[in-house]
């Protein structure tokens, strides 16, 4: 049965299915209990599981991310909420030097089944320490998998598939799609966490995106659709590991390539994007790749600059329609 | 104290309170964006501690820093335009809300992430007694930044090296929405400090004159060359953690226990903003705000018609900063890119 | 305490440092390699606290933990084929010397950045508590450690949820080669833990039963729900830092003055390996170990010739060790990919 | 004059120049006082400039780089060294949030005059968790510099370079370079910081390295030289930013791309470099790009396996030739 749902009704839904299926799932990080979690994720969650189970902390995010993986090497399933990414540059020793190593330094006795969700991009106007993006950071930690749901019934398929694999994945979530509706079918039969999903069938271009970049690239399809260019969008929907088949298949097509990335451009996540599939397509290609990405620049406070620094759909538009004709 | 000390505490008082619901209004119609921390309810500690700080002395605050701001000098034009992303705020609209910086008054900012003030202020203070100069450092926190790991790293190696610094601690109970004795296994923040044998008192945060002379006195000992201190304030705010928290977590009856000892309440000002009476503030029995018009009353510092007047100046001047920030320029990509490289100077990178 | 009881603690005491000797040996041969970090000194405090602990108890330890994870019960054949990187290893030649790990026996680590242990540990604790279960977690640290961030944030939370763990420092006074008064505002450790209502003690980790009866009593308290303990062991490392430091910061007399309380210093062995002689020891005065040897010749339980054959049995075992590392197999690049990806078993990625 | 030396003598010797020069300058750092710093970068500067000015830290990384931010603002001149990169990561706030973004956020008021000196990289059998390479991590980070000196020359140079300016700089060492010797002259003038060198000039293949890669890559190229193949071998010296003109000229010649790292592959320092350059010089180059670099794995401790996961001469050599044969 499919509904309409917010992307945040369909991550609360997920941690309910799943702690209500299994007692050693519970759920920690700053006023995700009383308060019901500041984008609403762990609404009602309190009130059903308690206190042990929904647990506020103190702020000490490099602490209770820590505690996240002593948990699980205790057999737990802890799945802590980092308020925003921004707070995870505290949290990097736990989730790189720990969690993604530990079961590797044990010779693979302890397995490491622990999800760190976190809320993060630029969202509108939080200024230069709150719009952080992260994503190049923690795609260089092998160990660690991510995953990027943009749309409700993936926060529903994979939020529920990372807390039932027993390996560290860091979910990065954007401020701006908490909100956004979209269709769940809580009875689908999900697709691999890891695969990328072709959003909109192209001839013309292939589009790799995530999380915010989604819809910004579909819109910005639509508009080039009127023009007479075709766009592949592929979302990615995870960032470690990618789904190079996917990209390589949409490429044997277009044979052009564009990638959106709202982080900033220099050695983004978009970077490995574009050096794999020059390694890998590079017969294929007929034009040289490009980068829609964040200007390398913190993040202005001033809302029109904010906006000037990030990817818009204007800028993809353009940035495709110059690829078509080169 | 001076008596022209006294009103203008009173002023900065009255200032601070008038700003902040204005900024409220405006973040309403939309010309502030963001998040926006509001201080009503504190303001006896930034005006009572920063009144007794010296222009030599660096301040290092928080994300609800407004006030802080403009008591240390910074003209509510220059504020408000930052608030509304304007080329004329302090930080050129770079900055926010959260990110205000005024180097010739050394204000250092405005950080956002809980718990950064700490390795701020030592690190001024190192440079500081690198030279052996008589300032000190005025690091502001919350309760809820007392259980970030800098805190203890911090106050560790400011004592380690008797570094001139003075921790203030704005306890206002609340962590977003989780209250003291659910975030911190010691509540009361001063005994903290026994860990790194730092002398610390707590003091009452809504009695603008006890934090004054527990400022000074603190200062006074960190001039002396004893070493950082750290003082608690105990306080309350009276609206939500930010614009965007309704507050809900909080009892009701607690927010009015407190805004009866509102700093604030007791002047006339507080009914226009929809405040306790004071009728129902004298009945509520102890009320430190209370206490210091009375003082102020008793020693002729301000009659009832000054205060009249005293609040029409604070309107206008805050009227004034909102009409010169929504008609201050914006900034251009320009701006961003000279504010990065601001301190690049001749140096050729390549 | 049972006779069997003292016997095997003071078997654990020799076998530890003649372990430990041994691999100082076998780094400058050249089959191990990598920052080693020994025990000499300190056995005191991993024989007693960790013959007070229960099988569920689960440990924490650093990159200072051969002599933890031996005491434990991890066979010495599994941490030096650990230490020589074979595949025979207990972490499969993937962790070596610093990242010792048994899930057995609930040897959770080998932590090699300082201060990771703490929440690592109240992680462990948590989800015990949150269980009810009657187990507790010992966490090891060094003094340097306890400047870490992490101490404080973990122990906040441990204190505030009342989670089942006991916290050890083994002061040894040096972070590498920082003496304590030069890293900590507050040098006795066990006082820090004032800021979190955390019970704390100082004992003597130069005397084994000291350490034992405190670690004993403090589980106790914690099993019967009393929340976080924690225990500070005054102890000394008789070698460098790690096997690359000379350890010219410290001052000879203080060496040798700690020699003298060497918990196995009034042992036969002790002349061997180069340590003070029987005479000294005697001559120095209070030797918390010779005490330990009285009373286990008063009682009875070790004579002279059983000394002689437990050297003779620990000597032998550490001997084996070493052949069982030296002929294991090294592992491949598979064993590697495996270590990774064990916890994938049937999940499909893509 | 020039002389042989060790590169951290060159180090040590920049720093007593500056100091000298300079009491705004002044070197924190966990043993970097009584002890001489544990690769002797600071030796004898401790009794030469005493404490207040070479500071031995309590093990707080977090709060002694920001207590680094702190003292640039208020006008010193800190040089934080973090002991390993490893325990960078506790750090990353300081660095990121406060050190890279207070300039910009303050509307260009505040200078930043801060240098964070690490050494870091594969040295011999230190383990996962001593084993980490943040490259990738800082080059994401607008606001910030990076250097990577890998000879005594330009370690001189560079960190005293470093020391001058008033932006933030990291400058990434390696752990196995710092007991390697090489020619010095205390006189020659220095060229831009982050200017690229061509280290061994080549007509086949462009080499673009860094670090510990530098001397793997002569040595590679002096045994292709034998085969006949000729590397262009450059030496980026920066990683932020990075000398695209110097790499462009030298694609205009050779028309093949490879690039040696020693970081994880996957999202590494090399990703930003193929991908702009595949952008950049996509009709200049005759073969696919490819990075020799490390695999995606924790390093393990053995010592064979640890040197199987990340690049040797023989690699390098063996990719040049399938490039050049591409
Ligand atoms: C490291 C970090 N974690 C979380 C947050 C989100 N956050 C912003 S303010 C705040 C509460 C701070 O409470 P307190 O220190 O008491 O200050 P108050 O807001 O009450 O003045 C939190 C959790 C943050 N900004 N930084
Ligand atoms: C976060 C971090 N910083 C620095 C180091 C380097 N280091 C390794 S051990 C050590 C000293 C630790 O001292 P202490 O906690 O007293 O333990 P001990 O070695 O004396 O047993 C240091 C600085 C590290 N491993 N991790
Ligand atoms: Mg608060
Ligand atoms: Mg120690």
């Amino acid at each position: 049965m499919t509904e309409r749902v917010k992307l945040w009704q369909a991550l609360n839904r997920a941690l309910d299915a799943e702690m209500a299926a299994d007692d050693a799932v519970f759920v920690l990080g700053e006023d995700v209990g009383l308060y019901g979690g500041s984008y609403r994720v762990t609404e009602g969650l309190y009130a059903r599981y308690g206190e042990w189970r929904v647990r506020d902390t103190p702020i000490s995010e490099g602490s209770f991310t820590g505690l996240g993986v002593g948990a699980a090497l205790a057999g737990a399933r802890p799945v802590v909420e980092i308020m925003t990414v921004n707070f995870a540059l505290l949290a990097l020793d736990a989730i790189i030097n720990m969690a993604a190593k530990i079961p590797f330094m044990s010779g693979g006795q302890f397995p490491m089944p622990l999800v760190v969700r976190t809320p993060g991009g630029v969202a509108r106007q939080l200024a230069a320490q709150h719009s952080q993006r992260l994503e190049h950071t923690l795609m260089n930690v092998p160990g660690l998998r991510i995953v990027t749901p943009a749309t409700p019934q993936d926060a529903w398929w994979q939020l529920r598939q990372a807390i039932r694999s027993d390996e560290p994945i860091v979910m990065l979530e954007h401020e701006l799609l908490y909100f956004d509706e979209g269709p769940l079918d809580e009875g689908l039969p999900p697709p691999p966490m890891h695969r990328a999903l072709v959003r909109r069938e192209g001839e013309d271009l292939t589009l790799l995106t995530y999380l915010k970049g989604v819809g910004q690239s579909l819109e910005a399809a639509e508009r080039l659709a009127a023009e007479g260019i075709s766009v592949e969008v592929i979302d990615l929907r995870s960032l470690r590991p990618i789904d190079w088949e996917r990209c390589m298949a949409s490429l044997e097509k277009t044979h052009r390539l564009l990638v959106v990335e709202e982080d900033c451009g220099f050695a983004g996540a978009g970077a490995e994007l574009v050096a794999r599939l020059s390694e890998r397509a590079f017969y294929l290609l007929d034009a040289p790749p490009r980068r829609v990405a964040g200007l390398d620049i913190p993040t202005p406070y001033n809302g029109r600059l904010e906006a000037a620094t990030i990817p818009q759909v204007d800028d993809i538009v353009q940035a495709a329609r110059e690829l078509c004709q080169a | 104290m001076e008596r022209d000390q006294l009103r203008a505490m009173l002023r900065d008082m009255l200032l601070a309170r008038r700003f902040e619901e204005r900024a409220a209004e405006e973040y309403t119609k939309g010309h502030i964006a963001g998040f926006l921390h509001l201080y009503p309810g504190e303001e006896a500690v930034a005006v009572g501690s920063l009144h007794a700080a010296e222009p030599s002395d660096w301040i290092v605050s928080t994300y609800r820093e407004h006030v802080h701001a403009m008591v240390r000098g910074m003209s509510p034009r220059a504020v408000m335009a930052e608030l509304f992303g304007k080329r004329t705020g302090c930080s050129r609209g770079m900055g926010g809300s959260m990110h205000l910086f005024d180097r010739a008054l050394r204000f250092t900012g405005g950080y956002a992430i809980v718990g950064e003030t700490y390795p701020v202020a030592i690190g001024i203070g190192y440079a500081v007694a690198m030279r052996g100069l008589p300032e000190a450092v005025l690091c502001f926190f919350g309760d809820g930044a007392v259980n970030q790991g800098t805190f203890h790293e911090s106050l560790n190696m400011a004592r380690l090296w008797n570094l001139p610094v003075l921790f203030l601690c704005e306890n206002n109970h609340y962590q977003i929405g989780t209250e003291i004795h659910r975030h911190s296994a010691v509540a009361e923040v001063y005994r903290r400090a026994c860990a790194y044998r730092i002398p610390a008192r707590r003091i009452d945060g809504m009695d603008v004159l006890a934090v004054y002379e527990a400022t000074r006195e603190a200062l006074a000992q960190i001039r002396a060359g004893n070493g950082p201190q750290l003082l608690e304030f105990e306080t309350y705010r009276f609206r939500g953690h930010s614009m965007s928290d309704a507050g809900a977590y909080r009892p009701r009856v607690e927010l009015e226990a407190w805004q009866r000892r509102d700093p604030l309440a007791a002047q006339p000002a507080a009914e226009a903003l929809g405040y306790p009476t004071q009728e129902q503030i004298d009945a509520a029995g102890e009320d430190c705000i209370g206490r210091f018009c009375r003082h102020l009353g008793r020693e002729g510092v301000v009659a009832e018609d000054e205060l009249e007047a005293l609040r029409r100046e604070v309107d206008e001047i805050v009227e004034d900063s909102v009409r010169f920030a929504l008609e201050s320029p914006e900034p251009d990509l320009q701006d961003a890119w000279d504010s990065l490289y601001a301190a690049r100077g001749k140096e050729v990178l390549l």
